[in-house]
């Protein structure tokens, strides 16, 4: 941070300097295209400005090798960046397995999240360092895009769907946190913090946010109080697919597909319970979704999540 | 020729839209889809695709009699054609009064009973695709009939302007290609 | 070539495509899983060639023409294959 | 291109489907300029003629070029301190939306096809009018019908959800007229497609005898490959803004989340239209920057039928790369890496254009002259427009910028540094041959260098801005960025003094230039054969063309010694 104009911002991961790495060496070969063009252009308008004596002879109207040696000259240049920025694309769509799980509600105007731990924060995003972070994230209302610009990542965030975005940061600090897809009036004061706290840091923060139990357990409550029990408990005597184990698993459907239990198709299945039906149960969930908001739905999950290990009991 | 073909060529990439809005919610939600589709009036809607069939083969043999000059089999012909077209919009508001009846059509009336939000989905997408196929034909109607009476009073001489004809008459072929497709996609969804 | 000819063409081209419609109507009656959209469409694409070749006279037409006219299918597949193809790997 | 006299021959009549029949007893008034033929208010608008309506076009695209630069003035005013103290923020969600719908729609889609396409395109191929002249006047009306709706829409408080309208803010969230924008932009669709309609039928059938394919001159072409898109990419366009407004008024919309809707559906639609938009925006003006390229070096385009091609093919490959607008969006990753990969591809043709006209510089006989300026101008900021497309295209960084100013940064090189630059150089080019009067060449330079200079301070900074991480359609800032954006708003009045300085030697020219003769720049072509400016019905008789296009050689050799 220094000087009236920085030329780079803030680095906080790997990720970061690899995609300012990517820039410099591409804006290197894109000066190296276009410098002589303009260097040329001038040249010639000097040179053989008109009225002025200069060698014309033998002036060249085609050449098909100088033709196709220019287009596929820079081309295959730029496939070669274009293969590097994929492969750091491909990485920003693979989050490693043992992330980190961080549950983010965007919201006109604001940002929520949600810690595994339970605790919330609003417009304030607090990591630890050294560790892989997923945000999954879903929109209450419009789309809205998270960016933050010291990780160089940016991703929309859509109503009705789970989108993810994962993180490693390396620098603690504070930094920039903003909405960057268009989401109505006060979209430019949708902007809030990302703070990067060493894992100890982090301990002591996790330990100073309120809590009172953690996201799967808040879930567990809401399983209980919005009546879901009542068919997907033990002792339920609706005929109902019972979720211990569920997740992470296929789920033969009633069409003869077979989807896969992960956040987006429970959360479908509490929302739009009947566009996936499992094979074998009758189609009698009711919709939830003028009852739950997506903050409910993501603890819902965490619980659901929680009974992965265990084995599903057949209701009697 | 040109002109028309490309005008007709945007009016395919206008319905291209609403067929992307099928195939998308066909991939993500195949088996609300298939439900809704199924509770459409299957029947009427054959019957609607053989009038407008029908109709086609009038208008193409209007074509053939006005490029001979041969004036009052070309204005029965598509006053026959405006006719079965006419058809075919009755049919539509049947079936439109029967599904507001049963609760499908949404933006009418109070009362919905949709099995799920997808086949409510679904029917929007019915609605606004059908509907505007629907304002479509009522065009071509208008240009059918109009050219019919224009042929009977002598007012459009044939054969010398029987490229007119011609070109009205591929207007109506394509609005019939796309109740082709709109057909399959909505009603036959399986 | 006879009035009368072309007439008969023309009925026999209606006639094919009433078939056609028998054809998908029935087929829907059957669970052939993904086959049925395949057949509605494939059939609906028949039709489309039909109604374009004889009713629409595009076999009279000039080469330009019949560009134009594949052109717009060209066009319009590319748009629906492009986005299914991102719905389908999502 | 020499043209040799033919008898007056039938065919043209044939052919002019719209033409007026005329006896030979009339020709001395055919003579008479277009300016001259009719006074009456009923002879400008119910006006057939193509170089008429050309001229209705020039003044109202003027107008609404005014109007969305207003609103930039206002954004960029707004912009010079970081807590915005000009605007609210509905305001300032106005002014940035008011300023995308205009530009975009009333300004750059129908700038140089509406005005020099209109002009020239019957001129250049040696034709007498476009193919359907009544449909041209139409298309006009339907446009004004388009902006009358849109300044409707200023007077009654404007619109929120940016040129984008993206769902499910524009159809359920916004609070402005979205309704009444989406109808004008619905109603000057139909205006778009009428004229790409025209141009294509008319190239197709109206060409001079002689007139072969690779005899038209590259702004046809360019044209010609406009028209496409104009053609097939509008009606997408269309019924994705009909959908909006269905789901607005009537709520069976097919894009709401609550039921499962896709918002990328929408997306998807959007830019199936509004990628290839962005060629036809660029389009008219590469092909612009050919002729005055040619005609500043007095030689032939370098590779013609590469440069020729080159349109074509940009206009085909433009429509398989909208994905690259989303590659943040939540689309999948293997179609982000087709469409990214397809947007390099789209590339290499507007590369070979540019080094095209660099080797068509190469001994030939530069002349200085404003329109070649502008020219240069528009070469320089293009390819950096360009390149830094490339950028965007490249995933892992755009990911970054995606949404930022430097998005902002680099659609204004290729639009206004581009386009705008062109329809100047255009201007400037074939205002002699529009009014029949020459205008200062020292103003005219003097405002070809204070536009690019001003250009650049405005929008480079935003490229330093972008990568900052400074989103766009912000109007509440970070302090850190205010450095950056009063230069770019210093920048921004540069910018906009240089644009008014044409109106002001461009008007004293009507009535105090010297007559431009039939050819003021020595150039080729079928429109400086006929005078300045030209008659009526432009052609006395329909010329037969024997040469190839930009044949300077013959004049050349005159000069050379």
């Amino acid at each position: 941070m220094s000087g009236v104009i920085d030329l780079w911002p803030g680095r906080a991961s790997v990720h970061a300097a690899q995609v300012d790495t990517l820039l410099s060496g591409f804006t290197a070969l894109i000066i190296a295209l276009s410098v002589p063009v303009f260097a040329l252009i001038v040249v010639f308008a000097v040179r053989y400005r008109r009225g002025k004596p200069a060698d014309r002879t033998h002036p060249m109207n085609r050449n098909v090798w100088l033709e196709v040696s220019w287009a596929v000259v820079p081309f295959l240049l730029i496939i070669g960046f274009f293969v590097w920025s994929l492969m750091l694309f491909v990485d920003l769509h693979r989050p490693p397995a043992d992330a980190v799980q961080i549950d983010v509600v965007a919201k006109r105007w604001m940002w929520k999240f949600q810690h595994p731990g339970g605790q919330r924060e609003i417009d304030e995003l607090h990591v630890p360092v050294g560790t892989a972070v997923k945000l999954v994230m879903t929109s209450q209302d419009v789309i809205h895009s998270l960016f933050i610009p010291a990780l160089r990542v940016k991703q929309d965030v859509l109503p009705g769907r789970y989108t993810t975005l994962w993180f490693t940061a390396d620098r603690a600090g504070r930094y920039a946190l903003a909405c960057a897809e268009f989401c109505g009036t006060d979209h430019s004061t949708m902007r809030g913090t990302f703070v990067a706290l060493s894992k100890a840091d982090f301990a002591r923060w996790l330990a100073e946010s309120d809590t009172d139990m953690t996201l799967a357990a808040a879930g567990a409550e809401i399983f209980r109080s919005r009546g879901c029990s009542g068919c997907h408990g033990p002792a339920a005597t609706v005929h109902a697919p019972p979720l211990e184990g569920l997740y992470g698993k296929p789920v033969p459907l009633q069409g003869g597909e077979v989807a896969t239990a992960d956040d987006q198709y429970i959360r479908d299945s509490i929302l739009l319970p009947q566009s996936q039906i499992a094979a074998g149960y009758p189609p009698i969930m009711p919709t939830f979704r003028n009852i739950l908001d997506e903050e409910q739905v993501a603890k819902l999950l965490a619980y659901i999540k929680s009974l992965a290990t265990e084995s599903p009991k057949e209701p009697r | 020729m040109l002109g028309m073909y490309l005008f007709l060529a945007s009016e395919v990439l206008l319905f291209g839209g609403l067929f992307a809005g099928a195939l998308t919610y066909r991939i993500l939600y195949p088996e609300a889809v298939v439900a809704a589709s199924a509770r459409l009036h299957v029947w009427i809607g054959a019957a609607n695709t053989a009038l407008l069939l029908t109709s086609s083969l009038l208008v193409a043999l209007a074509v053939q009699a006005a490029d001979r000059g041969l004036r009052r089999p070309a204005a029965a012909l598509l006053s026959g054609a405006a006719g079965l077209g006419f058809g075919f919009l009755v049919l539509k508001a049947v079936e439109y009064t029967k599904e507001i009846h049963q609760g499908l059509l949404p933006g009418f009336g109070g009362r919905f009973d949709f099995s799920s939000p997808v086949e409510q989905l679904f029917m929007n997408l019915y609605l606004v695709g059908t509907g505007l196929h629907a304002a479509h034909m009522t065009v071509g109607i208008a240009i059918l009939a109009g050219l019919a009476w224009r042929i009977g009073r002598r007012s459009l001489p044939l054969p010398e302007r029987a490229v007119t004809v011609a070109v009205c008459g591929l207007y109506w072929h394509l609005v019939d290609i796309v109740w082709v497709f709109l057909y399959p996609v909505l009603y036959l969804a399986r | 070539m006879s009035m009368k000819a072309d007439a008969a063409r023309l009925i026999a081209v209606w006639a094919a495509l009433m078939g056609l419609l028998a054809l998908t109507v029935a087929g829907s009656f059957f669970s052939l899983g993904a086959g049925n959209a395949v057949l509605g469409i494939g059939i609906a694409v028949a039709k489309a060639a039909l109604i374009l070749w004889f009713f629409m006279h595009l076999r009279r037409e000039t080469p330009l023409v019949r560009i134009a006219a594949v052109g717009t299918v060209v066009w319009i597949s590319t748009m629906l294959i492009l986005i299914s193809a991102d719905l389908l790997t999502r | 291109m020499t043209v040799s006299r033919s008898a007056p021959d039938d065919r043209s009549i044939e052919m002019g489907a719209g033409i007026s029949e005329k006896t030979v007893a009339e020709t001395a008034e055919e003579r008479i300029s277009y300016l001259r033929a009719g006074h009456t208010l009923r002879s400008w608008f119910f006006t057939t003629d193509h170089k008429r309506i050309a001229l209705l076009y020039l003044v109202s695209v003027t107008f609404f070029f005014f109007i969305g630069g207003a609103a930039a003035a206002l954004m960029r005013a707004d912009l010079l301190t970081p807590e915005g103290d000009l605007l609210s923020n509905e305001g300032y969600n106005r002014a940035f939306t008011l300023h995308g719908v205009i530009m975009v729609w009333f300004f750059l889609i129908p700038s140089i096809p509406n005005v020099f396409g209109n002009f020239l395109l019957p001129l250049m191929i040696g034709a007498r009018d476009l193919a359907f002249p009544r449909l041209n006047l139409i298309s006009w009306y339907v446009y004004m019908v388009g902006g009358l709706f849109t300044v409707f829409i200023l007077i009654t408080g404007g619109v929120d959800t940016g040129w984008t309208f993206y769902t499910p803010l524009s159809s359920m969230f916004a609070n402005g007229n979205v309704v009444l924008a989406a109808t004008a932009i619905f109603v000057v669709g139909f205006s778009s497609i009428m004229t790409g309609l025209n141009f294509i039928v008319t190239v197709h059938t109206l060409r001079a005898p002689g007139m072969t394919w690779g005899r038209l001159p590259l702004f046809v072409w360019s044209h010609y490959a406009t028209s496409i898109i104009l053609v097939l990419a509008t009606p997408v366009l269309t019924i994705s803004l009909v959908l909006i407004a269905a789901e607005r008024l009537f709520g069976i919309g097919i894009f709401d989340p609550a039921l499962g809707g896709d918002p990328l559906l929408y997306q998807h639609l959007f830019w199936f239209y509004s990628h290839p938009a962005v060629y036809i925006m660029v389009l008219p003006a590469l092909g612009v920057t050919s002729e005055l390229v040619a005609a500043a070096a007095r030689k032939p385009v370098f590779g013609y039928w590469f440069v020729a091609a080159s349109s074509i093919a940009i206009a085909l490959v433009g429509f398989l790369v909208w994905g690259h607008h989303m590659f943040v969006s939540g689309q999948s990753m293997y179609a982000s890496a087709v469409f990214s990969f397809l947007s390099l591809v789209v590339a290499v043709p507007s590369g070979i254009k540019v080094y095209n006209w660099t080797a068509t510089l190469y001994k030939g006989h530069i002349s200085l002259d404003p329109p070649f300026l502008f020219a240069m101008g528009f070469i320089g900021l293009f390819v950096v427009g360009g390149l830094t497309g490339l950028i965007l295209a490249m995933l892992a960084v755009d990911v970054h910028v995606h949404d930022t100013y430097f998005v902002v940064a680099h659609f204004h090189y290729i639009m206004v540094g581009g386009t705008v630059s062109a329809f100047f150089g255009a201007l400037h080019y074939w205002w002699p041959k529009i009014t029949g009067r020459r205008y200062s060449i020292v103003w005219g330079s003097l405002s070809a260098v204070f536009i690019f200079l001003g250009f650049n301070l405005t929008f480079f900074p935003q490229f330093l801005l972008g990568y900052l991480g400074m989103p766009r359609r912000y109007h509440v800032y970070d302090p850190g960025f205010q450095v950056l954006h009063v230069l770019s708003s210093a920048g921004a009045t540069i910018l906009g003094v240089a644009y008014l300085l044409p109106f002001a030697y461009l008007f004293y020219s009507l009535r105090n230039g010297e007559p431009a003769g039939p050819n003021p720049w020595g150039a080729t072509g079928l429109e400086w054969t006929v005078a300045s400016p030209p008659p009526k019905h432009n052609f006395e008789t329909i010329p037969v063309v024997t040469r190839p296009p930009y044949d300077y050689e013959i004049e050349q050799e005159s000069d050379a010694g």
